[in-house]
């Protein structure tokens, strides 16, 4: 493996010795959203998973695509950037695949992930590249001040359906886990230590992982998610785990392996529950596979020198 | 005068000993089905020019049917500069009776035709050629082996041409070794049997038409010649100059530069990532760049349109970049398999907003190779997305040049991490902009936002009127001061007169042959062949202005109002009004006649057919 | 002469008889935060002009927040030709204290400061303005009850400016009962009571500065007014032509089209499909227009960038499609709340290929309306895409204008399944293409098939150089063509002299009234606003001939070589040097007073402040 | 619903008494496929189908995108047409909806489909317009000459795997149980009567209905779908439907309206079945609820029309 493909994780760094991170060092410009929005929330849960991970700041990347929930980087004292609407998936494989020792995180709204960018999405899922994706679904556009996103239930009255949605819209977790994902997780914005759980879950995950969060819009969608929220007379009911103990009561638990188990789940009726859909530790991570390919290769040329092997070709084509 | 010779019995016959004409270069096209391998004994003699220190050119059409169809393959080979593949051939090679009615016109009067005598019946009075019959489907089938049908006959042909032209007999079974070597060894053999029996083709049979090739000696301490196509050329030029990561969808005629690199970065340590389609190929490659290691993207037509809004990003983002766009027929789907030039003014004006970036065109084949490292440089020097505008014809043609001194030319990329002090911003307004890539430990401890939205020099977003009009001047200036950076085109022929032609891309050739003939038929002329397109190089004013009139010639439309599309361009910088267009849409690279005529009419000269080479040098040679 | 005025408690008192100034028109500048219905006020005023058959413009920001932030709204309206929304204001109402600091520099000498003291402290040593302090959220409040917190300070302010300008009660309440009529009655009733209590502030705290506008008087037998914006305008345009069917995704400011054709169409028996993407968008359009409806699909910057390739195929299958770009500042996502005019040579050059198509530029909210039915009929009479370019200015802004007429504008269009003869082709090379709708029998019985592939007259694929050759001069001869169907832009001003400022889309008010005012100071000078940017006008060069200087005014950079994108357009065409630029990207629009000095500065003026308004009309009408 | 959206179906046309559709009429231009191109077959069954509906020849619309297999309009004498890469179902979509009175069939690849075109697949599917869309899956890019294609198997060697392929694939069927067609089936292209089958009853079906045909490329692919082709020694599986009879070998038999069954169904490993996979009939089509749409609105403006409509919008501009 050559050191331009992939500088190690353990590259030394000649800095004094870090202070660990924390919220005050993590916050960047302040938020533009409006007051109430569920992003806060979520912005408040990473800085708290960051400070958990305690990577170093320098190699933590935060990227988005554009949308109010995109505005996240801006948030963020990482290296990071703010990318063109819906392509932020595959700009992230770039940052992963080119550099194997920083952790990429992209966040994103629900217009941004699985309308324009829901190609993005499976096919970067099917290489399975080491990031982490949130997408903060408010089941309707934010930015551009309330049409239908595809997540939009049906009867939801936008601007661009003033009469209510009738175009069937996606079931999020269901595309996640049929897109390939490894990892594939449902939050609550109004839940803090769930969502930190979910988010540093999926930040451990050794390939690519995501993590929808309902994010309340109280702008434009006020009370979507309030069928589960407590204080609001809902249910946030969390995924129980299988312990495989034989019980009785285990049959009804979930194995997050279990990809028609996960994908039962995600055909419950809204609301719907809370937790790890699916995960999948054994499928080689995209970022393992070319590497290996780098390696087998040259082996096989011997770890010849970039001019050597260039000599050659040129000789061949004398 | 026709003579159809009918086949004698295979086997040697002994060479009529020195009465061979001596000719300087020859023009071979060779018509057949693509199936048929013409392809590959193009590619033969080809290699074979390039080895023996001559020059070379091809030039070859693909069908429009999926596999098979008719094709042709043309091989200009011979001492002195070999500018364009020929207008007009000096041997024709006839598969089958298509291949002769579609192709009879080409030959020069005064030339061979060789015909296979199981597939042709060429016409009895066409006098003015030399028509030789040869059954080349039967004999190769009688040399190789029912087995292999009518495989090895295009090896055959190659025998046979190698008769008669004298070519260097070990130096073609080398090649004939190299190639099928990796593959089992009847196939070698079945080859060399073939190119045996072409070659023990009865002299007598070809007694009138054998001819030597002037021979051309290497100059002393010349690098030896490499021979390949444009395609080629510019990805190693991409290996060249230390560009390890890429991202890509398929595309005739782009695909072959990604599925080689997708083979040859691992090798040195880098990876090639197919994606889905030409906007995540883009990102993934912006990534790549982001992340610290310059990236390559490209496709053709279709695939560049949607790439424009990415690009746009880049620009704004000021992330470096490569995008190669292979050209070809357009608009749309248009003519995936032939040449055009039309996407000029989509590489400069195609993204939304004010958003300059650098185009650059490379002029020929060994020019593929220069202009990847020269986009390299400008790139991670101006942190800037740079295009390259190449076509389907420099794609897709062979030629020959000096092998590149690599150790010199080599650049060893690796991305800087240093950590960067307190002076850092990511978007500078007074200095060019040199993105820290993640891994950087930023000194001020405010880690940068890259970013498509308008923002200040910490990149933060702004709807400042005053920072918009700041940054569009510095994004702008930046670009202009690449200029500055960039040596001008040489000026060929005269330094003032009557005409200035002025050419890019894969008319390099043809214009400089033209001017040539120009010269011969009096006309005080120059020529620049534009490799940067944008910005344009310095100082073009002041050539044009010793000139009478400007021509600028290029294969796309006229437009609304007359003009091609550096034609566009440069009356749009200048409002100089004797700057004039030559263009053409058909599909094909120019001829040299096309140009001359063109040019003549422009200049309303008498008699356009003045330097013109009629007839066949075959047939003078034997005079 | 400052001189906050300590508030009395609240009631009418009577109205000084007339000893009221009269003035010609007014700016009036709302200053505060996007949540406090500044615009809902501003819209009331232009309404009201328009009602009133006076003139009226109006000028908007948008916070770069989500939602909330400072905003303003400026009404510039009364008597004569309102051309633009005022370069400075003779009022200015401040709602917070960065409201004031940020626009008190807009406020002429002489103008009124109209503030809210219970947020606004305004510099005391400032006397060059009359600054009247007024209570507006205490006295709201103590209106309407507590209840609506702030809410109604804006209505309570429409009723201060209706007493200061003696503007029409009965038409102002019956405007707040249209537009909160739908709403429960408290909301009526709350807005009256507010607006009630602004106009019975005590007139002896505004007694120096009560005006009256001039009235104006509907010319007998006018049409009325009607009172909107660009995007609405253009909206109710392609109502008007015929179109029944389009695809959009939203961005900003394009959106509120397709908002409000969707919710439009289905009334007029059609419908708008809201699609995942731009590709996706305007690939369903162009289904619709195959399917016999010409269609619609529209965006903003990097919307448009999206949908490059089938534009492409458009052109190439030669499909009619109305294409809305409401241009925003660039480039990537720019400033996408600020205008600019930076997308023109993408709209001309954005596709590879050779690709040529209609460009239009509307030039005022009037424009919107008739350029959105000059489109539809190029797009169905030429069987071509056809893109109107308008942008953030236009789409915003509110200006009255002569109601349509509507029963001979309106367009009833079916598509024309009717059986073809034995003489169609889907595409002739004699005449303009006449696409037939799946539906429509084919009487030779062979099918048509459009396609992006270059193809005959059939539609069958082709690769012959020929027929590329031909079919690539069709497409570009058809677009010459429509220059031939179209009426030229009119000359404005002297017929020939100094200078000839051309502009396109929403300069063009500016550009006028700076005509007015350069003629004023004795320059002779013409105005050109084109409409048609691609193709141009005919006969541009003649007109060009006849002025000493050409200068192009636009809102985008000045590029590589110091031209904006029209100029370069301009220059490349005529290569004329005297066509000048000037340019400006800070993302507004053009002040009259800003074209002024740089129309000077090019031909060297001395004083450049002839003719400008440097007092505003308010203290004057006093003296 | 107005003359303009759409002519009734039953527009009466002009013309002299039609003969029957034939194989004759159909046929236009030669295919230029190479030869033993499994496409030929899929070209032969639609013919049949076209023979079997007997639709009136100038209501039927063949479209496609860009690949050998979208090739397709050009060899049917319909009217129809070739539109760019990937984007023919929202074209497609246009027509149908523009046109409720045609009936609108889309060809088109792997590539196409799957891999540039995956996004409109979902968001066509999840608003079902009436069409009927038929993806030739030859599992490779044959047009641009032996690319990986979303649906290679992990192992093939193409030009841009030369050592094996190792992004993991789509699975079909499982993509497009996912995408929410309501109608989704599988054939095989040496399977002439079951193609024919499958697209009569794709034809039928009142929405988005989806026939993914397994149609070998013999140029850059060939044997890749022989371990179904029974005399190359393969099975062809077909799926046995559910007779709800209550037998013991009923709860074998597969139901298509079982989402989840379904979504079993395309977990089998390879060569899997063939058949009807899903059928949806309750879900209204995009053309219904838009008509209705559009009936409800024109009943509330008392069907004005588009003149009195236009006028008393600028009249409240006033
Ligand atoms: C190519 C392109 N199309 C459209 C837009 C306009 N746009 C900005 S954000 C957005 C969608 C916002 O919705 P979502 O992704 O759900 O994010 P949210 O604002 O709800 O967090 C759109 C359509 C754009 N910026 N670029
Ligand atoms: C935008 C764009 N990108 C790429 C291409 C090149 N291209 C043509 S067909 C094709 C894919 C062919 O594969 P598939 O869709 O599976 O069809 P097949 O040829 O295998 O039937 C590609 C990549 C194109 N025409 N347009
Ligand atoms: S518009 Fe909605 S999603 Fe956007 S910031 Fe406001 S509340 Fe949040
Ligand atoms: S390349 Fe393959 S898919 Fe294309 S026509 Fe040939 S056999 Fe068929
Ligand atoms: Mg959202
Ligand atoms: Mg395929």
């Amino acid at each position: 493996m050559s050191a331009i493909a992939t500088p190690p994780a353990d590259t030394p760094v000649t800095i004094a010795p870090r202070a660990p991170l924390t919220k005050k060092v993590l916050t960047a410009d302040h938020p533009t959203w409006c007051p109430g929005c569920g992003d806060f929330a979520v912005l408040a849960s990473f800085y708290k998973v960051l400070e958990k991970l305690n990577y170093p700041q320098e190699k933590i990347v935060t990227f988005a695509g554009i949308g109010c929930s995109s505005r996240f980087p801006y948030f963020v004292n990482t290296h990071g950037g703010h990318y063109i609407h819906g392509r932020s998936l595959p700009f992230a494989a770039g940052i992963s695949l080119g550099r194997d020792d920083l952790h990429v995180f992209v966040f994103g709204g629900d217009g941004d992930g699985f309308s324009i960018g829901g190609n993005h999405l499976v096919h970067t899922a099917r290489k399975n590249p080491r990031m982490t994706y949130v997408i903060m679904d408010n089941s309707v556009y934010g930015l551009t001040k309330k049409q239908t996103s595809p997540t939009s239930p049906l009867g939801f009255k936008s601007k661009t359906d003033p009469w209510g949605a009738f175009d069937q819209p996606i079931n999020p977790m269901r595309t996640l886990i049929n897109s390939g994902a490894t990892f594939v997780a449902r939050s609550h914005a109004t839940q803090v230590n769930h969502m930190v759980e979910m988010m540093l879950r999926a930040a451990n995950h050794d390939g690519f992982s995501v993590v929808e969060i309902l994010s309340e819009c109280v702008e434009f969608f006020e009370g979507a998610f309030d069928s589960s929220v407590p204080r609001k007379g809902g249910a946030f009911q969390t995924i129980e785990l299988k312990k495989h103990d034989g019980s009785p009561e285990d049959a009804a638990r979930h194995d997050p392996t279990d990809e028609l188990a996960a994908f039962q789940l995600a055909l419950e009726p809204w609301p719907g529950r809370f937790g790890v859909y699916y995960e999948n530790k054994t499928r080689p991570t995209k970022n393992a596979l070319e590497q290996k390919l780098i390696a087998n290769t040259r082996e096989k040329t011997k770890h010849a020198s970039d001019l050597e092997l260039l000599s050659k070709t040129f000789a061949r084509m004398r | 005068m026709v003579s159809p010779t009918t086949p004698p019995a295979a086997g040697a016959s002994p060479r009529p000993a020195d009465n061979l004409s001596t000719i300087p270069d020859v023009v071979i096209r060779l018509a057949g089905n693509s199936q048929d391998g013409i392809q590959a004994v193009g590619g033969f003699l080809a290699r074979l020019a390039g080895r023996s220190d001559q020059e070379v050119m091809t030039y070859m059409t693909i069908p429009s049917t999926i596999s098979g169809g008719p094709s042709i393959f043309q091989v200009r080979m011979g001492s002195g500069e070999i500018l364009s593949a020929g207008d007009r051939a000096d041997v024709l090679v006839a598969f089958y009776q298509h291949s002769y009615e579609s192709h009879r016109a080409s030959l020069r009067p005064g030339g061979v035709l060789l015909y296979d005598t199981d597939h042709v019946t060429p016409d009895p009075d066409d006098k003015t050629v030399t028509a030789v019959g040869i059954p080349m489907t039967s004999a190769t089938v009688e040399a190789v082996g029912g087995s292999s049908k009518e495989k090895g006959k295009n090896i055959y042909v190659l025998g046979l041409l190698t008769r008669m032209f004298d070519l260097d007999v070990p130096k073609l079974t080398q090649l004939i070794r190299e190639r099928f070597g990796g593959k089992n060894e009847d196939i070698v053999r079945n080859a060399l049997l073939a190119f045996d029996a072409g070659y023990a083709y009865p002299a007598e049979h070809l007694s009138h038409c054998l001819y030597r090739l002037e021979k051309t000696a290497a100059a002393p301490g010349a690098r030896p010649q490499v021979t390949t196509d444009g395609n080629t050329a510019l990805t190693y030029g991409l290996l060249a100059a230390g560009v390890r990561h890429g991202a890509g969808y398929p595309i005739t005629p782009w695909s072959s530069i990604m599925e080689t690199l997708r083979t040859e970065l691992p090798k040195y340590g880098g990876l090639f990532v197919q994606c889905e389609d030409e906007i995540a190929a883009i990102s993934t490659a912006l990534g790549f760049s982001y992340s610290g290691h310059l990236a390559i993207t490209g496709s053709s037509g279709p695939g560049l349109s949607l790439k424009m809004e990415a690009l746009g990003w880049a620009t704004m983002a000021e992330m470096p970049l490569i995008v190669v766009n292979v050209q070809r027929g357009g608009p749309s789907t248009g003519m995936p398999t032939n040449i055009e030039q039309s996407d000029l003014m989509q590489a400069i004006y195609g993204s939304h907003g004010d958003a300059p970036r650098v185009v650059l065109a490379p002029k020929n084949v060994e020019d593929c190779f220069y202009i990847a490292i020269e986009a390299a440089r400008i790139a991670r020097q101006f942190s800037t997305p740079v295009i390259i505008l190449t076509d389907q014809a420099l794609a897709t043609r062979i030629e020959a040049f000096d092998e590149p001194d690599l150790p010199k030319l080599m650049v060893d990329a690796k991305p800087d991490l240093s950590p960067r002090d307190h002076t850092f911003k990511p978007y500078p307004l007074d200095q060019l902009q040199r993105h820290a890539p993640p891994g950087s430990v930023i000194g001020t401890g405010k880690y940068p936002t890259v970013t498509g939205l308008e923002h200040d020099e910490l990149g933060h977003p702004t709807a400042s009127p005053a920072l918009h009009m700041k940054m569009t001047a510095k994004r702008r200036e930046k670009i202009k001061a690449v200029a500055s950076a960039l040596s001008p085109a040489e000026l060929f022929g005269d330094e003032a007169g009557d005409v200035l032609l002025i050419g890019w891309g894969c008319t390099y050739g043809p214009i400089r042959e033209a001017v040539g003939r120009l010269r011969g038929a009096g006309v005080t002329v120059g020529h620049l062949q534009l490799r940067h397109i944008h910005p344009l190089d310095h100082g073009l004013e002041e050539v044009f202005a010793r000139y009478k009139k400007i021509l600028v010639v290029e294969i796309n439309d006229e437009g609304l109002y007359g003009y091609g599309q550096l034609a566009t361009l440069l009356r749009g910088r200048f409002a100089n009004p004797a700057i004039g267009s030559i263009t053409k849409t058909d599909g094909l690279t120019y001829k040299v006649s096309e140009i001359f005529e063109r040019v003549a009419a422009h200049l309303q000269l008498g008699d356009t057919s003045y330097g013109m080479r009629k007839q066949s040098l075959l047939a003078t040679a034997h005079r």
